[in-house]
């Protein structure tokens, strides 16, 4: 069965997510035009010809902090990802302004009947920064390089994470029990990759940039060796080679990345002459300097900012919200494993007051524990309208009208899902003080003081937190939450368990969807916590940018960003 | 003088070692884990045991303290457990932009609050005297970060005379050689490069320099107090000597003194307030990368700055005290 | 050749052990302290820190933490001063004013525990160094020399983090900063007091040497560590709001303490300056009344200004 | 050299005939008053109606204790006293030219150059972080256009006038590494490097060990004999001015008490205070087991002037009148007294310097 594309449920949300981009120049898919044949581009009507835009130029973007590593194989972090979008390009992409998976530098794909095996057809004519070729070789040398990872620091979650979550072992060391089994080169242009067990989210997780094609000859000759740490050689530091729009060209550490243009792209080539990302922390910080015409974009604005800057003329780019913010219920702590409890809490939340107190206009309210763009969404979920009177009679049900809750929220941090924690804790304590319960306030700093608190012991009451999705998958969502037992929740539910890990194993997507949906509802019936809203981040940009397409995974290539003078 | 400074340098190593125990002990009494910081919300209990068997998190305190040592030994400082960055060259990567810091904040609190602290001590109590006292107070009780946003907004964001924050324009080519950006630009003769590094070294150096400001003024005070008042300067007054001679020759250097003692003693201080100042003005310096350092447990990084930072201050103290020889010749010879 | 003739006036230091030189110090220090404007302004301030911190609640037109408006502020927008709120409503919903002056509350608080916290430790610390002999007090010293090595709000910062984000962490991570400060001035005077005249004349008469030091030497300690301890309550004000800026110190955002206002209305500074404004304002101007009244005492006990 | 356009106010300039300039008086000072206070204070009064002259090459005393004004005197005369907080009136003439209303760049060319001060104190009065090579050639090349190397020979040359041993290495030398005696030398040579045509010294070996002293005393003597310099001695030490002065001031709380040549006021002291310094000098000559009387009481307590004489209290021969109004200064003949019951010749303590 080959699969380009997904079902058109997704027009709806994709052009909503479309219609909040203030750009006039979000046009095609660029990468889509230099072959393929692809048809089912989504451009917005109101697209100005990109090639109208200025082209050269320089276009500084702000992200909040410095890439741990430019190997995106050994990155899981957001900022790590960013010059990898521009450097690199994987075997799959995603659709423009969506979470599907979408031909990159595989045109084509298919699997097997069983989902144990995957054909990929390969772009032609694509050359590494370094001038060698991309082919069946070189496609399959990157799989047997993630595979055969030497054991040590570069086997761990804090390296190859999405390789170890996904793919769970390698050749050798500790994790041998890999889903992944082998890569073989069927021609110049076509490769087939075999898996040990059926996985749904094969082809969507490889649109990850940790699965980037990178130069085996770059990686040869600056590569770690022995037992050095991947993530710190000289190739992932100085020499990251892939096939992406632009190249690199040098890392100043704390302070900024160049890259530049690649004028042998096979795609649709760049219209800036050079690219530069540079780290600055505080959403203000880098809101400041956008307005003092120090960067020329930025991401991840602070709610605060957002009239400031469109007051002076700046745009306000949001992405499609592809993450969900709840308030966790920790069933070890009595009363809290009584549903009837955890209804009333449900009950006396006002999601639309907090979601005005504390976050972006346009954020809707949560019904559930994914959100709206990820597969499994259902709007038929058992719901808890405000009703602070019903909350006090279940309460009082429950014989717990005199209920002290410890709330615990992080302190000193802001997360896409949780742009403003203090203001969020604020607005729902006083909210569960309307229906009588006594908030115990308890902040720590976020990491890892906060989340040892909260995952790694018993010690916590009812707390926030939340997940931005990597790709479009929903056991992204619901296996990380509820797929085994933790201190987070402090439940056992072996019914839910299983049928996670059931709905994990079922080897298509199609056959996935009315299973998550059902998860879902049984999860709200269940209660563990009450999902609050999905808050879209937004991007900063001058008035003179155009052609910045917003992503829900920030797969955001900058090939058709354009700075006008 | 130099068997003095080799016996200061040997008085050092018990303090540094001492202190390397005390940080050992402490910094693993620290509640929470590095493995967590490192993995964040993505920690499951078997990724995070994995971590912690390989690098050696697990084994008894002691263990690790003489494997730690182990390696010391070796000059090896070990790696960020937050992004494996060797801490040595890291150090070298980040130090410069404190160093510039600081001594920008260090000359701007030099070169006004010791004519300041002159004008004021040279009549205690005048009119003079109280303008530049209470003014200098004004500085030790602002709050740094507080006067750091101020500035920023008053001078950055509505006069949009300097930059808002960073330690260069992004959009000026610069080489980096010693990651003294200032330097830098001198070195390779890119002025732009140069003059914008001072550029943006103006606010945050004025933010970080105001308590030490406040603080040369009023030790300078003081000092040009006293030494008014001494025999020696009326000898000089007799001797119908031109003013400028009586400044410097006789006043200002045996004030000088106790000035030196103090600017010393503000690397402790400064480094306090680098945490502060690069945190609102985005810099890359040790300040705010320690901090983020005790927040994440980054053990490595937290030992081996610590210590750096220790060394620094001794050597500082060392230094001041050496200066102290050259300007008083009574402590040369003794 | 003759003599001099035998002119000395009584206070000449020759003269040997002055009975009456403590009382005669803090006489003379109270009449310089009275004609002292500075020191009248420091007190003043002082006093009316003390006065709203205490009376509080009967000075505050609304309840602390009140967050009685918290459904008219948004993320974006605070309701600024209006009928009702004088300075308006703070980031949380409650009365910005009310919420001001209970911070007095809490700043004094913290302060003077700190304070006294680091003062108790580190007088035990300097006390032992400079009264118990030169072992001691080089063990103690070597101690103070690590312990000021590290810069004091990382030492903060890291007491924090292990006792976990609460007022008392705070006190206490504020207090560690002050400790080595206390140790060093302690020890320092008893030293150079233990080598004075009168010192010496007591010795000579026989004194045992616990009497000496109880009797002479710390109460003539005590001026120095009163000007010390009354500058450092202004440092441990100023100290409490840049821990609330690294996001430690009260578990409570809503709490009204000002280092926390200042620091949550940072986000807003461009569209609700007087969120952070008058915070600042409460904390620079506390802090300025500590340090006038220190300043003015330390000139009033040592009139030559020497150090 | 007189200028009487500078020195106009007041100088009684008819009077000055141009005489032999041994006998002209280089330095007049003219009911000189002082007096410190604050603004809006009641201001304290130092120095009142002192009026005496020197000549060129005269050795005047001016004694008194601690307190007594003679220092301040020499400080007016010098204008080294304090520009606020003080109010000085009178009439300082120096070489014809009122020092009092010479501007401060004036002044600072009259110090170091013709009026040079030697201070109490040589511990103090040296800069401790400078060489006695630039301290003594800084004043040498403050007021003369001379190169570094030419001052500095000046200066070796001075040091080995004061009898400075090994001159050459104590110019390289600074004073924390030089005697209290050797300071002083450096001081005398400092205060004699442009020859000045006056020189105050201030107690100048009050501060030394006694038998030091007499050496300083001799080499000063020496000194300013060998350059003609005239020389105001400031002291309280009786003993001093009976070895060096031609004429002697005594100074009680600010003003002067009584004036004479030397040997008249030893042989014949007629002020009590005279009389009672006279008595608590120990004295070779006087009877064994004689015991030395000291003047009762401090100069703490006092009288002020303006209620009458300030030494009443302490003073043996007062009477009524003392309390009752200020003595005026009477000249009778060669002498100046100030007081309503001088000692007569039998009961004074009289003595032959």
């Amino acid at each position: 069965m080959t699969r380009k594309t997904l079902g058109t449920r997704h027009m709806i949300g994709l052009a909503s997510a479309i219609s909040l981009v203030a750009l006039a120049g979000c046009a095609e898919s660029s990468r889509d035009s230099g072959g393929g044949g692809d048809d089912d581009t989504t451009s917005p009507s109101d697209g100005a010809d990109p090639s109208a835009g200025a082209s050269g130029g320089t276009f500084i973007f702000a992200g909040s902090a410095d890439p741990v590593t430019l190997d995106p194989f050994f990155a899981s972090d957001g900022e790590s990802f960013r010059p990898a979008r521009q450097i690199f390009e994987g075997l799959v992409g995603t659709e423009p302004g969506t979470a599907d998976p979408a031909p990159l530098l595989a045109t084509e794909w298919e699997t097997s009947e069983d989902g144990l095996s995957n054909t990929f057809q390969l772009q032609d004519g694509v050359t590494f920064h370094d001038g060698a070729d991309f082919n069946g070789t070189a496609a399959c040398w990157n799989f047997d390089r993630w595979y055969n990872t030497p054991p040590g620091v570069g086997q761990t979650e804090d390296q190859a994470y999405y390789w170890i979550s996904l793919f769970k072992g390698f050749a050798k060391g500790e994790l041998t029990d890999s889903v992944y089994e082998s890569c073989t080169v069927d021609s110049e242009t076509e490769i087939t990759v075999k898996l040990t067990e059926p996985f749904a989210g094969f082809v969507a997780a490889l649109s990850l940039p940790a699965f980037s094609m990178q130069s085996p000859d770059a990686i040869e000759q600056y590569g770690a060796t022995g037992q050095d740490d991947p993530s710190q050689s000289a190739y992932a530091t100085e020499h990251p080679t892939g096939t992406g729009p632009f190249v690199f060209e040098s890392w100043v550490k704390e302070d900024q990345i160049v890259l530049t243009r690649n004028d042998d792209y096979w795609g649709e080539p760049a219209l800036l002459e050079q690219v530069q990302i540079v780290p600055i922390a505080e959403p203000k910080a880098r809101a400041d300097a956008l307005l003092a015409g120090e960067i020329d974009g930025f991401d991840l604005v602070g709610p605060a900012d957002i009239p400031r800057l469109e007051d002076e003329g700046y745009q306000i780019l949001n992405r499609p919200a592809f993450n969900v913010l709840y308030l966790g219920f920790n069933q070890a702590v009595k009363p809290l494993d009584d549903i009837l409890v955890r209804q009333a809490i449900a009950h006396a939340i006002d999601k639309d007051a907090v979601i005005s107190a504390s976050m972006p206009e346009g954020t809707a309210p949560a019904l559930e524990f994914v959100p709206e763009t990820v597969e499994g969404y259902t709007e038929d979920v058992p719901t808890y309208e405000f009703d602070p009177e019903k909350a006090k009679d279940l309460l009082a049900e429950a014989g717990a009208e005199d209920l002290e809750l410890e709330f615990n929220y992080p302190t000193d941090v802001t997360r896409p899902y949780m742009p403003s924690p203090g203001d969020t804790f604020n607005a729902i304590r006083s909210q569960l003080e309307a229906v009588g319960i006594t908030v115990k306030p308890s902040a720590d700093v976020w990491d890892p003081d906060y989340l040892d608190k909260i995952s790694g012991s018993k010690d916590h009451g009812i707390h926030l937190l939340g997940w931005t999705g990597d790709y479009n998958d929903t056991d992204n969502f619901l296996g990380v939450f509820f797929g085994r037992k933790s201190s987070e929740w402090g439940f056992d539910n072996p019914e839910l368990f299983q049928a996670l890990n059931d709905a994990r194993g079922l080897p298509t997507v199609e056959e996935q969807i009315p299973v998550y949906e059902e998860i879902n509802r049984q999860v709200m019936e269940f209660l563990p916590g009450i999902p609050l809203a999905s808050p879209v981040p937004s991007l900063g940009f001058a008035p003179n940018v155009k052609g910045y397409v917003p992503s829900p995974v920030q797969d955001e290539p900058w090939n058709l960003v354009s700075v006008e003078e | 003088m130099l068997r003095f400074v080799v016996r200061r340098l040997a008085l050092m190593v018990p303090v540094l070692v001492g202190l390397s125990i005390l940080l050992f002990v402490w910094i693993r009494a620290l509640p929470g884990e590095p493995a967590r910081s490192m993995l964040g919300q993505r920690a499951t209990p078997e990724a995070i045991e994995r971590i912690n068997n390989l690098y050696g998190f697990n084994d008894p305190v002691l263990q690790q303290y003489f494997t730690y040592v182990g390696r010391l030994i070796r000059g090896d400082f070990g790696e960020s457990t937050r992004n494996g960055d060797p801490v040595v060259s890291t150090f070298f990567d980040q130090f410069p932009a404190t160093i510039e810091l600081s001594f920008a904040a260090l000359l701007f609190a030099i070169v006004l609050g010791i004519p300041l602290g002159y004008w004021a001590g040279r009549r205690v109590g005048g009119w003079l005297d109280n303008v530049i006292v209470s003014t200098s107070l004004l500085g030790v009780v602002t709050p740094v970060f507080f006067l750091a946003i101020l500035l920023k907004l008053v001078f950055a964001e509505y006069l949009d005379w300097f930059p808002t924050s960073r330690r260069s324009d992004a959009r000026i080519e610069a080489t980096h050689i010693t990651n003294f950006y200032v330097l830098d630009g001198l070195i390779t003769r890119e002025w732009d490069a140069a003059w914008d590094a001072i550029v943006h070294l103006i606010l945050p150096g004025i933010a970080l320099g105001t308590i030490p400001l406040a603080i040369i003024v009023r030790i300078t005070r003081a000092a040009v107090a006293d030494v008014m008042g001494e025999d020696y300067v009326r000898t000089a007054y007799s001797k119908g000597l031109d003013p400028a001679i009586i400044r410097n020759r006789h006043v200002m250097r045996n004030a000088l003194l106790p000035v030196v003692t103090t600017i010393g003693l503000q690397t402790g201080l400064l480094l306090s307030g680098a945490v502060l100042t690069e945190s609102v003005f985005e810099i890359g310096g040790i300040g705010r990368y320690l901090f983020e350092a005790i927040s994440q447990r980054d053990y490595p990084v937290l030992q081996a700055y610590i210590l750096f930072i220790a060394l620094i201050f001794s050597i500082v103290n060392l230094l001041v005290d050496v200066s102290y020889g050259v300007i008083d010749p009574r402590v040369r010879v003794s | 050749m003759t003599m001099a003739p035998p002119l000395m006036s009584p206070s000449d230091p020759m003269l040997g052990v002055d009975p009456e030189h403590g009382t005669s110090l803090w006489r003379g220090a109270w009449r310089r302290l009275r004609r002292n404007p500075v020191a009248i302004l420091g007190a003043l301030l002082v006093l009316a820190f003390v006065l709203i911190a205490v009376f509080a609640s009967a000075l505050a037109p609304y309840a602390a933490n009140s967050r009685e408006w918290a459904s008219e502020v948004t993320l974006t927008s605070v309701p600024g001063p209006r009928e009702g709120n004088l300075l308006g409503i703070d980031r949380y919903g409650s009365d910005l004013y009310s919420q001001l002056l209970y911070g007095a509350r809490q700043s004094l608080i913290i302060g003077v525990v700190s304070t006294l916290l680091g003062l108790v430790v580190g007088a035990m610390l300097g006390i032992l160094a400079g009264g118990l002999g030169a072992k001691v007090d080089m063990v103690v010293m070597r101690i103070v020399d690590i312990l000021l090595s590290i810069p004091s709000l990382l030492l903060a910062v890291s007491i924090v983090a292990v006792l976990g984000q609460n007022r008392y962490a705070v006190m206490i991570a504020i207090a560690s900063a002050q400790v080595p400060v206390f140790a060093r001035l302690l020890r320092g005077t008893m030293l150079s007091q233990a080598r004075s005249d009168y010192v010496l004349a007591a010795t000579s008469l026989g004194l045992r040497r616990r009497t000496i030091v109880m009797g002479h030497v710390l109460p003539n300690s005590l001026g120095p560590t009163i000007v010390q301890a009354t500058l450092n309550l202004s440092t441990a004000v100023i100290e409490v709001a840049a821990l609330s800026f690294l996001g430690l110190g009260e578990s409570d955002p809503a709490v009204a303490e000002w280092g926390r206002m200042l620091v949550a209305a940072q986000d807003r500074f461009a569209s609700s300056p007087q969120l952070a404004l008058w915070p600042g304002l409460a904390i620079a101007v506390s802090a300025l009344g500590f340090t006038l009244l220190g300043e003015a005492l330390r000139e009033a006990l040592d009139p030559k200004g020497r150090r | 050299m007189t200028d009487d356009t500078i020195g106009g106010r007041g100088v009684n300039a008819p009077d000055v005939v141009r005489r032999d300039l041994s006998t002209e008086a280089l330095l007049t000072v003219r009911d000189l008053r002082v007096e410190f206070g604050k603004k809006g204070q009641r201001p304290t009064t130092a120095v009142d109606e002192v009026t005496f002259e020197i000549r060129r090459g005269e050795h005047l005393g001016i004694v008194g204790e601690s307190g007594s004004g003679k220092s301040v005197t020499s400080l007016a005369i010098m204008g080294l006293l304090p520009a606020t907080g003080v109010r000085v009136s009178g009439q300082i003439m120096f070489d014809g030219e009122d020092l009092l209303a010479a501007s401060e760049k004036r002044m600072r060319d009259v110090r170091g150059r013709d009026i040079a001060m030697i201070f109490q104190d040589p511990m103090t009065s040296l800069n401790p972080v400078v060489t006695i090579g630039t301290q003594i050639s800084e004043v040498i090349r403050g007021h003369r256009d001379m190169g570094k190397a030419e001052a500095n020979e000046r200066a070796v040359e001075l040091l080995r006038k004061v009898a400075m041993p090994d001159p050459g290495r104590r110019m390289k030398e600074y004073p924390h590494q030089l005697s209290g005696g050797m300071r002083q030398r450096v001081l005398i040579a400092i205060a004699l490097a442009n020859e000045p045509q006056l020189l105050i010294a201030d107690e100048p070996t009050t501060a030394l060990d006694v038998t030091i002293q007499a050496q300083i005393l001799e080499i000063l003597k020496q000194v300013v004999a060998d350059t003609g310099t005239a020389l105001i001695m400031i002291t309280h030490d009786l003993g001093v001015v009976a070895g060096l002065c031609d004429s002697v001031h005594v100074m009680y709380q600010g003003r002067v008490v009584e004036s004479a040549q030397r040997r008249p006021l030893f042989a014949e002291p007629r002020h009590p205070y005279t009389g009672g310094l006279l008595a608590s000098v120990p004295r070779l000559d006087s009877p064994r087991g004689q015991p030395l009387k000291p003047i009762p009481g401090s100069p703490t307590d006092v009288l002020p002037w303006t209620q009458g004489c300030a030494f009443t209290p302490r003073c043996a021969n007062r009477i009524d009148t003392c309390t009752e109004k200020t003595p005026a200064l009477k000249i009778e003949g060669q002498r100046a007294l100030r007081c309503f019951n001088p000692l007569t010749l039998s009961s004074a303590g009289g003595a032959t310097p």
